[in-house]
């Protein structure tokens, strides 16, 4: 065992830290509201920041560093290691460290999909000039894939798409859709369903605004009607669609952020410096000392955990449960993190962004409300727990 | 079994008011913010707004256990603003001119905040003195036939719509707690101005502002009870403020609770209803339970101030049990409505934005434990 | 405030008892357990044992409240052990027999274990069925003028010394509830038979056993009210069971509590006593508020028991948060009585080892959750 | 970084793991209480299994199992890991895989004892011969060393040790106390102490046994009555005392049996399966899966603590506040487990050892008790997040 970086490594991280530091306007920490492990502020959403973001994105993709962790047959970097690094700066600054194409779609397609697509797509993926939304929910069926309504009916060479998908984060600012449809009508549950890439700007594609409870334009509602996606388009093989989400869910659940947690944990501890030491304050202090105490483990062991299932992955090997719990323990974190931090700043943490009295920007009532988020989306909690009991511990079912 | 047929009607006259002339709005209100003036008017009318006080001055004259059914059926807003917006000209700036103030302030001020013509505020906190009182910094020097006001007060609610304010300031330099006046402060003297409407992330119905005192010359009648006791009164008015948390707690968690199980029993997962997930309906269970036995305490509070007992503690600790039940509740109902529950301005998700501040104003959870560990003689 | 004199005079009486005739002698019953005979005789001759039942059965025909007082005072016990077995001869064995036992069955059982004279105990667990009284096994068949029982009980409180035992056992096949019986079965009947008293890591005063019944012919006048409806009856004294635990927890948290200040007062850490500790006090008053409104929980509990309610969801409600609030007061308090809490036989260790159980026997809280789930109609 | 094992330590785990099986007598299980993280049920301390605890931890020591984590130049086996794996093995069967003296009086002579001490006491330690208690804790003086009382006065070649210690665990069964003592009567707090070796059986040592809350004699008091201790004894420096416990410290809070959490989940999830699988009691199996999916999450991040501060130390780096958050999280784990235990359970749990219908050997209430004494002892769980919330946050003081 080696907890330790190479010399390569930590040269890296700090070329990539010098990289985000420069690249980064001064009222950055101003604009982005990312809350780690939260799915509603995620900066690359704020319809003020495109630009930028994409610009950003842009520049990393030309580094190579969307695709450091692909293997370099496909052009990638070949160090699941050096991208979790790289995450874990970028995400430091809460600057866009990546998105669902480079994260997920990439290296499903990769896992699963035709050389055709390999060719078509990775490229642009890669120098970070395409995203994708990821189309699985459905109104009525948020974790629960089985019950999928949304029908891709084989006509000729296309496939006539027709249906709905809700909580579409980032649909209205993605090129494609990473739609999980029925192909097989008669196949119930967990069969018959098929992945496919649909262009936003097909016709038939009608993207509606949802405003998340943070008061940000996260989430959409995105409606198919009769829309004709070629079959070049199918990630992965026909009726193939839930394993491939399988796949892709594993990737999934990497993304959280981590940088993001230290960083709220190291503004704390400045501001309880500030306000509450020399007794100025010893209910707060003392508040603080314990609460913070306890986040730091956690953000310990937090890291511990990602480390762990990024070795996994540059193994080769693909972390389940291991996953799993990194996606119940970060996001519950997340949560917790952000109620303590409402507690510490008191009053205060109740103005909103662009308050002028309001400490760090604002972002920690913003994140208190954005975390509910972690622990519903990408499967809840609940659902976790239940795979870890029965794929983990092989329980009997509930 | 413990309201009569009186109670019953007139619980039944407050929630229709809730159901008519509150709900239908709140959605505009919460964009808007609350017209106070007008709803303050109605209210008025109809006697919600002096339930207590002495009918000399307009009040209804009745006991605490009608106040407990008033603000149980404020629980039933649909976000807690406006419920908070009244309890401030109810329970928080006016008590102490009750207790304590002149016949010709109950007259000038009291009986026209009853009949809801003037909108009152408590201002009390200041930039950098959150829960801790006695950190306070704004001044009041006697000059004349006046008192000379300097500083600021901030989060001050209904702070940009109210007439007077109830202000705490410093008017004298002794360290204990015998240097500081209650004033009657009307936001029409010179030397008085409100900055804009913090901008809150909860409670969007309600204003609150930041307000800068300069030079204001308060009128020596104005004041409330004696110079150097207005921290002691302030204290006994907190009674009556942190009482309010109580009823609009298990009220609106009980409310809360239903709404979430009315949409689970409807949504379908994995071919079943969620409701029956054992461990949602646990977890449902646990807050019930928490929500009866906090009721109950409720109750055992207001017969104490039936007896005139002195409720500081049972109070404090009814507070510390209110604000964290509620954040569970809000908090874990949100979850069992999954993505929709984190859809803005879903009722849910607006329970959740207002809620969690109810561990901290009005004394954070860890004041209410300080005062409870000083009562108890720790 | 809810007691009067009287009410008080009675508590007075019952605290003397504790103090005289049982704290005194814990220390020795926690090895040798506590002679139950002996006992019980004494509190018999004070009325003790039969608060709430008819004068016609030697009881003292009182009210809820008595009982309320009784029960509180009980939690001053330095042991879980005895109140457990006074509470299964008052609140656990006998309700029953009270409410649908005939008039022969009242004389011969009743009558005797409100005076003392004979030991109940109450045998409903079974190997392999806990929480789940549906489950149960043991079987009772009538064969001419008796009922003919096979099988055996577990868990069973007081079993070593018990005279009687109220034992429920199926005696038909439905799948409903219908098909139990409850029996009056003395322990002097030919096929009767206890195992050694289990060895059990709490409640060490108290006897628990393992008992056979092996063709033991119960005669049939001791079928308490109707054949098919043991299980209902059952139901129904569990309430009087599980309301037990409610004065005791509070009663007994509070004095674990104090017992705990005034250790933590004395002691000197790093120059200042424990109790100075903000993180200390603050975990206190925590559990004083849960405390205090376990308190009126209960108190509307007898309320509701008094004006004829059903109290099933509401004493649900209560064992769920007494369970948990015991365990929570009892290790928080130990961790801060530091290593003299890990010395075995101080009190604090033995209120530790003692509390555990609560959350589990009479209903576990999962068992509480699902009533209060079905209660409220989810 | 690397998570992984070398074959070498495989190898050697499956050889410890053989060796133990074969060595723990049959019954071994109905013997051993251990529970983990605990103080009061050590195996070691059953005075029915001194005999065979002694002889198993001879036959560690002459395999050079007992001082693998020590330096090559002092007879060890220059490898932490391979250290850390054994304990891992041997503390899964709930064996003793270690003691004071190993573990901490060992590396705490090589770090600042005389060569003569060096040469007298590691070799026994080595071998299993000897073992030594914990001399700190005094009556009213807990995890509050600085207001200690026992003096050890100057006399020609030796100190005369008057006191009195409590807690001491072991001490009955051990040959002598590592104690702390004050040399400099003038000095106050946290100065003028000293670390001394003092042999049980000196004239006027005096030990009483204390029965811990689980029913077991663990604990003992003990009494120095003028005890003539030569100078040769002492630990590292005159007056070093208190600097030379916080080097012990870092050693024991690595003992953590981190095997046997691991066994108790394995022996819950047996019982789960058997007894409440297949819809036999619905509201125990969903329970159980609950509060069993969350140890075993929590039970892998321990593993992460745990290799990562054997890590630190492979590489020579004294871990802090890592062992700091690891003795806070292993004890609070421990009691959480029990708890859930309990529960899982039901009223089962509460038969003690011995009797018949005890399932798990009447293990789960034993350590129920036992589990309150982790977050006591070695400094409680409040005084760990105060020292992470000081010196790993930097927050001003309460």
């Amino acid at each position: 065992m080696n907890f330790a970086f190479s010399e390569e490594e930590i040269r890296f991280r700090s070329e990539v830290d010098t990289f985000v530091r420069r690249e980064l306007p001064p009222d950055w920490d101003e604009r982005s509201f990312y809350w780690p492990a939260a799915y509603g502020a995620i900066a690359v959403f704020e319809e003020e920041h495109q630009a930028f973001c994409r610009a950003f994105l842009r520049q990393l993709g030309a580094r190579g560093w969307l695709s450091l962790g692909w293997p370099e047959a496909c052009g990638g970097g070949g160090s699941m290691m050096k991208q979790a690094i790289a995450d874990d700066v970028i995400s430091y600054y809460r600057a866009p460290s990546g998105n669902i194409a480079t994260v997920i779609g990439g290296p499903t397609i990769i896992f699963v999909g035709s050389e055709e697509m390999k060719r078509e797509f990775l490229p642009p993926i890669a120098r970070g000039e395409i995203n994708f939304w990821l189309g699985y929910s459905e109104p009525n069926a948020g974790s629960d894939l089985a019950s999928l309504k949304t029908t891709a009916v084989s006509d000729g060479d296309d496939f006539i798409v027709n249906g709905q998908k809700i909580w579409s984060s980032g649909a209205h600012v993605s090129d494609y859709a990473w739609l999980l449809a029925r192909t097989d009508p008669a196949a119930g549950g967990h069969r018959g369903a098929t992945l496919l890439l649909v262009d936003n700007n097909l016709p038939g594609v009608t993207i509606r605004p949802i405003e998340n409870i943070v008061g940000f334009h996260s989430f959409n509602e995105v409606f198919f009607d009769d829309v004709r996606v070629p079959k070049r388009f199918m990630v992965g093989g026909l009726n193939k669609g839930f394993y491939n989400v399988m796949v892709a869910l594993q990737f999934e659940r990497l993304v959280v952020g981590i940088g993001a947690f230290r960083r709220i944990l190291d503004e704390l501890v400045g501001y309880v410096k500030e306000r509450y030491g020399r007794k100025k304050d010893r209910v707060k202090n003392t508040l603080a000392r314990n609460a913070l105490a306890s986040i730091a483990i956690d953000i310990e062991v937090l890291y511990g955990l990602y480390w762990q299932n990024v070795w996994m992955m540059e193994q080769g090997r693909v972390p389940e449960l291991e996953a799993s719990a990194m996606k119940l323990f970060s996001t519950e974190l997340s949560r917790k993190l952000a109620g303590v931090a409402v507690d510490v700043l008191g009053l205060p943490a109740q103005l909103d962004r662009g308050s002028l009295y309001a400490p760090l920007q604002g972002r920690v009532m913003a994140g208190y409300l954005d975390a509910v988020s972690g622990p519903i989306g990408a499967g809840t909690s609940e659902i976790q727990r239940g795979i870890i009991a029965t794929r983990g511990l092989g329980l009997p079912r509930a | 079994m413990y309201f009569d047929e009186t109670h019953e009607a007139f619980r039944a006259s407050v929630r229709r008011f809730v159901d008519r002339e509150i709900n239908p709005h709140m959605d505009a209100w919460e964009k808007e913010g609350a017209p106070l003036h007008d709803l303050f008017g109605k209210m008025g009318e109809l006697g919600f707004l002096g339930i207590r006080y002495d009918p000399r001055y307009g009040g209804q004259g009745l006991d605490y256990w009608y106040e407990t059914v008033f603000i149980e059926e404020l629980g039933h807003v649909h976000g807690w603003g406006v419920p908070t917006a009244i309890m401030v000209q109810t329970n928080m700036a006016t008590p102490a001119i009750d207790m304590f103030g002149t016949e010709s302030l109950k007259e000038q001020y009291l009986a026209p905040a009853i009949a809801g013509k003037l909108v009152a505020a408590i201002a009390v906190t200041e930039p950098g003195a959150g829960s801790d009182v006695a950190a306070l910094k704004t001044r009041a020097v006697r000059d004349g036939d006046a008192y000379v006001l300097n500083g600021s007060k901030t989060f001050i609610t209904n702070g940009c719509q109210a007439d007077f304010l109830t202000l705490l300031a410093r008017t004298g330099d002794g360290p204990g707690h015998h240097c500081y006046g209650l004033f009657v402060v009307p936001t029409d003297l010179p030397g008085f101005s409100v900055s804009k409407r913090l901008d809150k992330v909860g409670l969007r119905s309600s204003d609150t502002a930041e307000l800068f005192f300069d030079n204001l010359r308060i009128p020596v009648q104005n004041l409330i009870g004696k110079e150097g006791e207005g921290f002691i009164y302030q204290m006994m008015q907190f009674q009556h403020e942190r009482f309010t948390v109580l009823p609009m707690t298990y009220t609106a968690c009980r409310d809360i609770i239903d709404m979430t199980v009315a949409y689970i029993r409807e949504r379908i997962v994995f071919g079943k209803p969620l409701i029956t997930k054992q461990v949602l309906r646990h977890r449902l269970v646990e807050w019930l339970a928490e929500i009866e036995s906090l009721r109950h305490l409720t109750y055992h509070i207001v017969r104490m101030k039936m007896a005139g007992r002195d409720v500081t503690k049972e109070i404090s600790m009814g507070k510390l049990l209110a604000g964290p039940l509620l954040n569970r509740v809000s908090s874990g109902c949100l979850q069992m409505f999954g993505g929709m529950g984190f859809m803005n301005e879903t009722l849910i998700s607006r329970h959740f934005r207002d809620t969690r501040v109810m561990s901290i104003a009005g004394g954070a959870d860890e004041v209410m434990k300080d005062i409870i560990a000083r009562q108890e003689g720790f």
